[in-house]
């Protein structure tokens, strides 16, 4: 099944979704109009043979990332010759679109037509909230976990919304932009 | 047996020929805690495979009398291999409380010495020397198993300079207070 | 996440009969977790009533880490998501950063790379089929394993230069070529691995005892593994064929001729068939590899010391020696990406432990847990 | 990689390769020695320092010394080539290396040096009566009261079998470490002893472990039952001791000699397994509970087939006397098959199966090693033990493998019986051909401890149950039938 008649189908379903304006290279990515799509389109794909949840993630695209966010003074090398290669710091790229917003995405893949359908969704950043597919997809169980843990997303209906990764007295969520670490008692 | 060790010195300090007595005492002590290092099978992350492979068929702990051991209590030696986690530091501190005494602790690899790669992550302890005592470091990334072993006669020779006088025997306390490199 | 939330206890009364559940913590030191991972098990006798994964005792931040860090420099981290085979690791990162960039790889660091990943999933196969027999009960396949182990290490030690870690396969291509000599020690491993592939079986494959430990042991029907988002021997152990070298070919897997073992049942002696038979399925690729190798530069010209692609956003993912291996990349043009996500396939595989220990005993918690041979660098990245 | 691998090619003249630890500077082509033949041929990865020679200034030839190349002494082989350890190699072969030859020689000679010591002293319970008699004139010299003659004589045997299974715990745990190694394709202990003197093949390492296990700091859990945790390695060796008394090391060699003997060892052998609860139970520790609770089911399951393959042994012997039941297998049928009891048609080879399979059963080995598998419960029921008294259970377990052992040897193979009807076998003394009997049953422990994986817990009492139990009774009807048409 091509991109194209893959679109088709899903636009003859569900005429409100769109292209996504980025595209996500060699791969169909579709937008959803509003959240509340999410749950009847991914029962749909599911359906139609797309039963296998590849991925769930998100992008905070919240200007470059906070540097407070990484503990650089801590381990400072000595040993670094005269004129070596500065470590990378983040720098805002003119012309790319910095916003506040979360852009959800969910990757949908069917075995028996060997196709993969990408699904966006962009939220705004502040109290993100997007409807949990865990009752569709178990394996969106943890992913969802992964996803609140680090981003700090609330997906509606999850059963068991805590911390997964991180230690339990990290404050924040890390992959966020403004991210700032708490100095905690591991740290200098 | 440790108590009667403690005051082995003052015992013999009168006693002529004591001084035989006493280095003999080391040298079977050293021989029997060099000689037998018993590592806790503790792999946190790519360092352990390391630490699997110089148990294994080529390079063969064993020979120096190195076998892992489950269990914390039965255990001479930890091998902090891998990083050191913000989440798993407190087991950590634990497992090297609940070994007995004599225990040493190597550490292994760029990031249980000081983070290595992760050097400014969030969730990354800087050094396992934060939380325990450390006696023999690695560095690599990861370290070959020669390495390991390397480090483990290092740590036998560190060993063969305990002595009774300077309290083989007494208890040492977590932080770097040890008396056994003089 | 504290231990009263972890498994909250509740003893019932059965014929009259008070039943006294145990809570017990498996893990985060524990011999056959396979590193840090710590299970909240509550049991009652030998069998569990609630099995909760705790995970995270080795996050270090890598996504976080890869938004301040090159794109050269990257690779280096790759390696250390899944330690144990760190070639699919660096391919897949590679493999996206080229979409981003859209620079083409020369056909013969092509090839190197499928060579070196299949050589990557027999080491790590190896692995598994060692640490498996440790968790049944029998040391010996592990010492058998890791003599055959080294060797593969040996190869890549003398290619690369390292035996774990090897940050080999580079942007553009890989980072040395094979000599000839290293061709003909290739070559004479794999005469010398495929009897000892047999000498495996009798070993532990058919061996009564573990066939009874394994056996219909820890059973995912096939649905249930696609609703969990399984991949790899996993899945194919349920009898899913899916594999990303057949799905969706990358690096001209498409050219070499090898079949995806399947199993029956999804029980754990599947899964652990369809490795041992993956290792030869992967000698059989890497004998093609060989046979056609083509002739060629090992490195694609213009790629930049300090690659800066247009803002855009990439997927690629590849068949791992654990299952399905993505990274989705966002670039916003700068010099560092601007988001990587790691589609982990042993955090997908190990949720699903959750709901499938219950029921089972505290045995079969390690058979099931060897079985999906989870690496918990890659789990908690 | 591949312009260095050219330079060896163009220049093997040039290609002596360094030891990699210290770099040497750089020779030039002709100042080079002729290298070792093997040195051409083998690509030297692991030397990068000798690889890129530079174009040396013409004039000086300055003769570098090249330290000598270090061969492995095993194939010739240049230490640097890390090929050299593929087992392709290694295995290639061994009976033509020295080391093997000199291996195969110096067992047969241990073998046959034992052999001829043996038959220099003969049996020992003469030496042992004359022992006796020396004691009781030397009481009679000194007017002591004539119960002293036993009571020395008993604290004699006392500490001898004391010796035995304190002995047996240095040389089993050395050579269980060696046979695993050698199963494993690795060599085991090799440095431990003196570290100038001799270490051959690590003798002394089961020594210098106890030392150290000595010196270990004796941890009791803040959650254990302080006293029960003290008394329970007590409580696991004592059995093991009482349980040696009967035990036939050879003619009329036994610390008492018991109408009951066989009785006596079961009984108390099946204490032991008090001792293993009480150190799960009190550790306070749920592994060890866990560990505790499955040593409990599975050493009172496994007695039962074991008692029961020992039946026919005893209805043929008519005796529960292990010495009675040793001499009833004297002699050969048609002057070359002994009489033993393993070769009494398919009773024989069945009890001894169940029996070897039980004894493993009971002394909590692999594959039935559930009460301390060390994947599940880390350590089972000794978890929480450290230093001596964990020291204090293994050697337990190996005193059982020992009495299990020399239980195999006296009810199937014969006890101190030759098994072949010539003049030299059939000189060598009855307790050197128990010995050897005892050490090939251990060895058989050893090696199924190091090949087999473990059983689960339902497994292992299905085996029991269900499989060795009913054929143990079935062999005890077949002994019967025997003993009524064919043995009368």
């Amino acid at each position: 099944m091509t991109q194209d008649e893959l679109f088709a189908k899903i636009q003859s379903q569900f005429p409100k979704i769109e292209k996504a304006a980025i595209q996500i290279k060699d791969y169909l990515t579709v937008r959803l109009a509003s959240k509340d799509d999410l749950i009847p389109v991914a029962k749909w794909l599911k359906g139609i043979g797309f039963d296998y949840l590849d991925m769930v993630t998100a992008t905070d695209y919240l200007g470059p990332v906070d540097m407070k966010g990484y503990i650089r003074q801590a381990n400072f090398n000595p040993f670094l010759p005269e004129g070596a290669t500065p470590e990378i710091e983040s720098a805002p790229t003119a012309g790319f679109p910095y916003r506040p917003a979360i852009d959800h995405l969910w990757s949908f893949v069917s075995n028996a037509d060997k196709a993969r359908v990408m699904v966006k969704l962009e939220t705004p950043r502040d109290g993100a909230s997007v409807p949990s597919l865990a009752a569709v997809f178990k394996t969106a169980n943890w992913q969802e976990r992964e996803n609140f843990d680090l981003l700090g997303i609330n997906y509606e209906g999850h059963q068991n919304q805590t911390k997964i990764l991180t230690p339990d007295f990290l404050q924040g969520h890390p992959l966020r932009k403004d991210y700032v670490h708490v100095k905690d008692r591991f740290d200098e | 047996m440790a108590m009667i060790l403690e005051k082995l010195p003052g015992l013999t300090k009168g006693l002529p020929g004591g001084d035989l007595v006493l280095t003999t005492s080391d040298y079977l002590i050293d021989l029997g805690r060099r000689q037998s290092l018993w590592p806790m099978t503790f792999g946190l992350a790519c360092c352990a495979i390391e630490m699997m492979a110089s148990y294994a068929s080529r390079l063969d702990f064993d020979r120096m009398g190195v076998i892992p051991r489950a269990s914390p209590r039965q255990a001479d030696v930890m091998i902090v291999a891998g990083t050191v986690c913000k989440k798993m530091a407190d087991p950590i501190l634990e497992i090297y409380h609940q070994m007995p005494e004599p225990r040493f602790v190597i550490s292994m690899g760029s990031c249980a010495n000081c983070g290595g790669p992760y050097y400014d992550s969030y969730s990354v302890v800087k050094g396992v020397d934060r939380i325990v005592p450390v006696d023999v470091y690695i560095a690599g990334c990861p370290p070959r198993p020669e390495a390991l072993q390397y480090a483990v006669i290092k740590l036998q020779e560190k060993i063969a300079k305990m002595s009774l006088k300077k309290g083989l025997a007494t208890s040492q306390q977590v932080k770097g207070s040890r008396d056994i490199n003089a | 996440m504290s231990d009263s939330a972890l498994a909250p206890i509740d003893n019932e009364t059965i014929g009259g009969l008070k039943t006294d559940q145990m809570f017990i913590n498996m893990g985060p030191q524990h011999p056959s977790t396979h590193g840090v991972l710590r299970i909240a098990l509550t049991i009652e006798g030998e069998i569990i009533k609630k099995a909760i994964p705790d995970i995270g005792y080795l996050h270090r931040g890598t996504e976080k880490l890869a938004e301040v860090r090159g794109y050269h420099h990257i690779v280096v981290m790759t390696d250390r998501w899944d330690y144990v085979s760190a070639m699919p690791n660096n391919l897949v990162y590679c493999l996206a950063v080229e979409r981003l960039m859209g620079s083409k790889v020369p056909p013969r660091a092509d090839a190197l790379r499928v060579i070196m990943c299949e050589l990557n999933r027999v080491a790590s196969h190896l692995l598994f089929f060692g640490t498996y027999g440790i968790d049944t009960g029998a040391f010996t396949p592990f010492l058998y394993a890791f003599r055959e182990r080294e060797m593969v290490l040996d190869l890549f030690e003398m290619l690369c230069g390292a035996r774990l870690t090897y940050n080999y396969i580079r942007l553009g291509g890989v980072m040395t070529d094979a000599t000839p000599e290293w061709i003909a020690r290739l070559k004479e491993f794999i005469t010398y691995f495929k009897p000892r592939l047999d000498e495996y079986d009798t070993l532990l494959t058919y061996n009564p005892i573990f066939m009874a430990r394994t056996k219909g042991v820890g059973r995912i029907s096939a649905a249930d593994a696609v609703n969990w988002g399984l991949s790899g021997p996993n899945l194919r152990g349920s009898g899913v064929n899916y594999d990303v070298r057949k799905h969706d070919p990358y690096c001209g897997y498409e050219n070499y001729d090898f079949s995806v073992p399947l199993g029956a049942e999804g029980s754990c002696w599947d899964r652990y068939f369809c490795r041992v038979s993956e290792m030869r399925e992967s000698l059989k690729i890497i004998e093609q590899a060989l046979a056609k190798l083509p002739e060629g530069p090992v490195m694609a010209t213009g790629v930049a010391k300090v690659p800066k692609p247009a803002a855009g956003e990439a997927y690629a993912h590849v068949e791992a020696s654990r299952g399905e291996l993505g990274i989705y990349l966002v670039s916003d043009g700068g010099i560092s990406p601007f988001r990587m996500h790691v589609r982990a396939p042993s955090f997908m595989n190990l949720s699903m432990l959750e709901e499938k220990l219950i029921g089972m005993k505290v045995a079969d918690v390690i058979a099931v847990l060897g079985s999906i041979d989870i690496v918990l660098g890659e789990v908690d990245r | 990689m591949s312009d260095k691998h050219d330079e060896k090619k163009k220049k093997p003249e040039a290609a002596a390769p360094a030891p990699a630890p210290a770099p040497v500077p750089a020779p030039a082509p002709a100042s080079a020695p002729a290298p070792v033949p093997v040195a051409a041929a083998a690509p030297a990865a692991g030397a990068p320092a000798a690889a890129a020679p530079k174009p040396a200034p013409k004039p000086a030839p300055v003769k570098v010394p090249l330290p000598d190349p270090v061969l492995n002494r095993k194939n010739g082989r240049l230490l640097e080539d890390r090929f050299a350890t593929w087992p392709q190699r290694i295995f290639d072969s061994k009976w033509s290396r020295p080391g093997y030859q000199l291996g195969a020689a110096m067992l047969a000679g241990i073998f046959l040096g034992l052999a001829l010591f043996g038959g220099l002293i003969g049996e020992l319970a003469p030496w042992a009566d004359k022992l006796y008699a020396l004691i009781g004139s030397f009481v009679a010299a000194k007017g002591l009261p004539p119960l002293t003659t036993d009571a020395v004589w008993i604290a004699i045997k006392v500490l001898i079998v004391l010796h035995v299974i304190l002995l047996n715990g240095l040389w089993s745990i050395w050579w269980e470490r060696k046979i695993s190694a050698h199963i494993q394709s690795r060599v085991g202990p090799t440095y431990a002893g003196s570290p100038k003197g001799w270490n051959f093949h690590g003798w002394a390492q089961t020594a210098i472990d106890g030392i150290k296990l000595l010196l270990k700091e004796d941890i009791t859990p803040a959650a254990a039952d302080q006293w029960v945790h003290a008394l329970a390695p007590a409580i696991v060796i004592v059995p093991c001791v009482i349980a040696f008394a009967p035990v036939l090391f050879g003619r009329e060699m036994a610390a008492a000699s018991l109408d009951i003997g066989t009785l006596y060892i079961f009984a108390f052998a099946g204490i032991t397994v008090i001792g293993v609860v009480m150190a799960g139970w009190a550790s306070g520790n749920k592994y060890s509970l866990l560990g505790g609770l499955r040593a409990a089911a599975q050493i009172v399951s496994y007695e039962l087939p074991r008692g029961f393959s020992v039946v026919p042994v005893l209805m043929f012997a008519g005796s529960l006397d292990l010495s009675v039941i040793a001499d009833a297998q004297a002699g050969y049928w048609h002057g070359i098959v002994p009489r033993w009891f393993i070769f009494y048609p398919v009773v024989g080879q069945v009890g001894f199966l169940i029996f070897l399979i039980a004894s493993i059963a009971e002394t909590n080995r692999v594959p039935f090693d559930i009460p301390e598998a060390e994947s599940e419960l880390v350590g089972g029921f000794h978890t929480e033990y450290s230093g001596m008294k964990w020291s204090i259970f293994f050697l337990t377990e190996y005193g059982y493998v020992l009495l299990g052992s020399f239980l195999l040897a006296t009810f199937f193979l014969g006890g101190g019986a030759s098994p072949i009807n010539l003049a030299p076998f059939t000189l060598v003394p009855s307790w050197l051909w128990m010995l050897g009997k005892a050490m090939l049953m251990m060895f058989t422990f050893l090696w199924v401890r190091w090949t087999l994986p473990r059983f689960r817990v339902d497994q292992l009492m299905d085996f029991c149950w269900k499989f060795l139990l009913p054929w143990s009774f079935a062999n005890i009807l077949v002994a019967g039938l025997y003993l009524a048409f064919w043995l009368k």
